[in-house]
């Protein structure tokens, strides 16, 4: 078996839900190196974009910002925020843009919150505000979210909604008027989760390796389905070698 | 409006003269790139204060203005300085102390606001926000809204779509304009008139600076007219936009200014450590920002040493292998 | 939407491919200049019929597709060709013989309409146009627009401020967005992706180009992506809007290509001339036209002599003291 | 007295009504004439600019379109329409922007027809239409409008409103909701007139050498007050100088 960290598994985990022809949005961070990996592993004629309105960069070192002047060297073009929201927003590009973000809590509907802990008014704890996140929830196809796997992080309710997921249910982003598309996965050091079809409650997809649903579901502040999970594969040699040689061979991201 | 051929100006005197205590404020860049920091920095120098600001991503500018007690109000999308600070350190205490006042928009939703200010239209929709407390919750009261004539009477309207059907969009969010009384903006290049070419991504900078009374633009060049005019698709903002145009090299620094130099890690990472402590944080106040007399002075403190590791690659625009741990 | 890395494919294919009888069309380009002649010039031989046409000031595109007889509605701003047809003549007399159904706005209303199309919204407001006909008399009447589910209900729409007194603007007119089948235009350079750099002034093509659910570019030069991505501040359109590159020297001939070539006069004042009259008109359209199995064969009856007269200075982009009498 | 031509008069008389910062709209033919003299003669801070988006095109040679790629240049912004009218309903720059317009019929509220004669839906005679007209006349600050002195052209109701004037009197831009500014001058091959400021009724202010007030009205399909009008002063040697020898030396103008 090979050796590999966790937050390399859980970049892996999201390069491969990343088709072929999907515009990539991404920030930074791991985000960014699972839109990377996958340009190498799955979807070659994938495209990474970012807020800031670079189109297709080149990433020759590791970005520490989306407005890095490393998201600027060599791209197909470079844009402007306007350019790069709209390009989410269309009805023709949009249903085709897989968003990768992250979040402070996470409900089963896959609402995220990345504005405040407690009262918005008088918070207990401040975060940076939504950035792009909200739009990018509210527009695009489908949505990817990375956490980490805490009780405190994946809530009943979010203190706020900063970005929509499903919102309060199968009907929810319909009557609230938001497009088409939603959550789709979400990917945690322990785990990688769905939303069904249905219902639209997050339900257990697949366990990391050495990992059981119990010690998923004993570090969650909500039950889900747990019966349609199955074991993550392990990187493979292939998958870890683009991670480390081609995408953060610095290991600034990567630790 | 300022028609003369020859705008240049030392940036004490433009931010004497635009820049004022309770004056609504916009600056450039996006989190580590492009802010305005010469012009932050001079604005905490005069000491003005009470400034209602907006930014989109803007990190290090913003912290800095927020840390030094320069404001009062904030609307905002993001308050982060990307690696070396996820959130803003001095905003985050601001915020959770109710120091200032703050409102919380998303990006494209700031990036509207600054476009309909520029466009001379009263409001932008877009489908951003539905059902978000992005929209339930406003930072700002209704009734401080009613009482202040520079503050539209709503943070944001959903009316549904007046074409029914069509766009397939049922609800849309309308986002009021930023019509502020000035915006600073850092660029590669301007000539003495005020035409301004930036290179790399332009974030909202042209709908920033086009939403303002007052335009102030520094820049790392000043370049001639002729040399603007030989490339003019490349040029964004012409001169009758501009009011003040001051030349100020480094003028991002200790952000990054795409081709002529890098964020520096050692100062953006000493700053956040300095911003968790408020006894540090006044010390750094007083040795960097007030200790200093210009931005030159800041310059000559970090020394060649460190502004030479920062110094942009001609292939890149970045400083390839830099050390940004 | 097309994923591929070699999107090129000839004019033949990919004007069969996306444009139809009955499609909704958009073509880019300015009066006399870049206009997609060579892919209008196809659609005509193709005998593709009854198109929803959508223009800004597009000229001599619109009326040679109205000339021909492809054209059954129009949304136009302006149908002129600057000094060679104040008002397009053919255009001119489908209007006053009710040949075509025409719907009138501004050239700023069309811009918004692309826009709003490419923004992924059903309007934009603005305040052109409040008090004037535009407003009053539609061309497309309300039971034509309720029949039909590619129209909105309404040509626009006026409402009150929903800000109040915000942005001292009472009144706003809504625009509605234009998602049109296909849009074609005509740039300098692309690469095998789709990438596009339009050279001088890109008019609304940038717009229009992401309004459309298919994009076709035809281009003057096929570059490397590399080349493109040297310059990226300079290239307009991702790969990603593009479904069909079409590589095509001339393609906006005889309507000028900023740093290729000029408009040609002798062309446009000829057409002019014959367009006046119905049989010099239908001779024009079997010789230069039917007459010909492609642009090249156009370009083979004009001629070395008059192509050369036109080519561009590369000092200013234009052919330098050309007859333009 | 120096020879010279109505058009040139023409010309010289809008150069003269544009004043240093001006931003200065302009079409083709002899409103772009007017724009480059007054760089010359009166305003040498003006800003000409096209609705195309080119801002302060050099103009080496006459373009004949407003697309011409004269217009692109040498200039200091080559930006796009969505800018150009951006730029005139700005509430900061609008204000300062001055627009030369052409039009088919006018009233005496200076409301001006450019898309049709008869009934727009089966027009007798059809035009060009808007373009960025009603665009112009709708933002900026004061407009100026040449005309072929006609009786058929200067009608008491216009066919069509395809630009808005002063509408129907003192309150019209305000009830209608436009921004303040409107019409300021006219300007024909006999005359120049203004709008009154209190009733926005058009009176001239100026006839030319060798015309009289008569002859004027004689050619108007309305009345209108000629009792505050005086002579236009005939072109100078310089302004005459400048015209022919740096804005239209090919003569592809003038004539």
């Amino acid at each position: 078996m090979l050796d590999y960290m966790l937050k390399e598994l859980m970049t892996l985990a999201a390069a491969r839900k990343i088709k072929d022809g999907d515009i990539v949005f991404c920030g930074t961070g791991i985000s960014m190196l699972a839109a990377m990996a996958a340009k190498h592993i799955c979807a070659p004629n994938s495209v990474i974009f970012f807020e800031t309105g670079a189109i297709d960069s080149l990433l020759e070192e590791v970005p520490l910002a989306v407005a890095d002047s490393r998201v600027m060297f060599w791209t197909s073009v470079n844009g402007n925020l306007a350019d790069a929201f709209a390009t989410m927003q269309s009805r023709i590009t949009g249903p085709h843009v897989v968003g990768i973000m992250g979040a402070a809590q996470i409900d089963k509907f896959g609402n995220l919150n990345s504005t405040a802990i407690g009262d918005y008014f008088k918070p207990k704890v401040r975060f940076s505000g939504s950035g792009g996140a909200c739009d990018v929830a509210s527009f695009v196809g489908r949505t990817i979210t990375f956490m980490q796997h805490e009780k405190r992080k994946f809530v009943p309710k979010v203190d706020y909604i900063t970005s929509p997921g499903w919102l309060d249910g199968p009907d929810g982003r319909k009557k609230a008027g938001l497009p088409d598309g939603g959550p789709e996965s979400v990917i945690t050091n322990m785990a990688t989760m769905g939303f069904d079809d249905i219902t639209r409650e997050m339900y257990l997809t697949g366990f990391f390796p050495g990992i059981t649903p119990q010690q998923i579901l004993d570090n969650m502040g909500f039950d889900i389905d747990v019966s349609r999970a199955t074991e993550v594969a392990p990187p493979t040699n292939f998958e870890l070698k683009i991670l480390r040689e081609k995408c953060d061979p610095q290991r600034l991201i990567l630790g | 409006m300022n028609i003369s051929q020859d705008k240049t100006i030392s940036l004490p005197e433009a931010v004497t003269k635009f820049v004022f205590s309770g004056c609504h404020l916009s600056i450039g860049g996006f989190t580590a790139s492009r802010n305005p920091m010469a012009a932050v920095y001079e604005i905490i120098r005069q000491k003005i204060s009470n400034i209602h600001l907006y930014a989109h991503s803007n990190g290090q500018g913003v912290d800095e203005l927020i840390g030094a007690g320069c404001v009062s109000r904030l609307e905002i999308a993001y308050a982060g300085t990307g690696r070396f600070a996820p959130t803003c350190v001095r905003f985050k205490k601001a915020a959770q102390s109710g120091a200032i006042a703050i409102e919380d928009y998303s990006n494209y939703q700031m990036t509207l606001r600054f476009m309909a200010g520029a466009m001379g239209v009263p409001f932008l929709p877009t489908r951003s926000s539905l059902g978000t407390d992005i929209i339930e919750k406003w930072g700002f009261s209704r009734q401080m809204r009613s009482e202040d004539p520079r503050l539209p009477d709503q943070k944001l309207r959903v009316m549904d779509n007046p074409f029914g059907s069509w766009g397939d969009a049922p609800k849309l969010v309308l986002v009021p304009a930023i019509n502020c009384d000035v915006t600073i903006i850092h660029v590669q290049k301007a000539d003495l008139e005020g035409t301004v070419r930036m290179e790399g991504l332009s974030f909202s900078d042209v709908e920033q600076a086009k939403c303002a009374r007052h335009l102030i633009v520094t820049c790392e060049e000043l370049v001639s007219s002729d040399f603007l005019k030989a490339g003019p698709d490349q040029n964004q903002i012409p001169s009758f936009c501009v009011d003040a145009v001051v030349h100020i090299p480094y003028g991002a620094y200790p952000t990054a200014c795409y081709r002529y130099y890098d964020y520096d890690p050692a100062y953006l990472n000493a700053y956040r450590k300095n911003a968790e402590d408020d006894a540090l944080y006044n010390a750094y106040l007083e040795e960097f920002v007030y200790g200093v007399p210009d931005h030159q002075g800041l310059l000559n403190k970090i020394g060649n040493g460190r502004l030479n590791a920062i110094k942009a690659d001609p292939r890149t625009g970045y400083a390839v292998g830099l050390d940004r741990r």
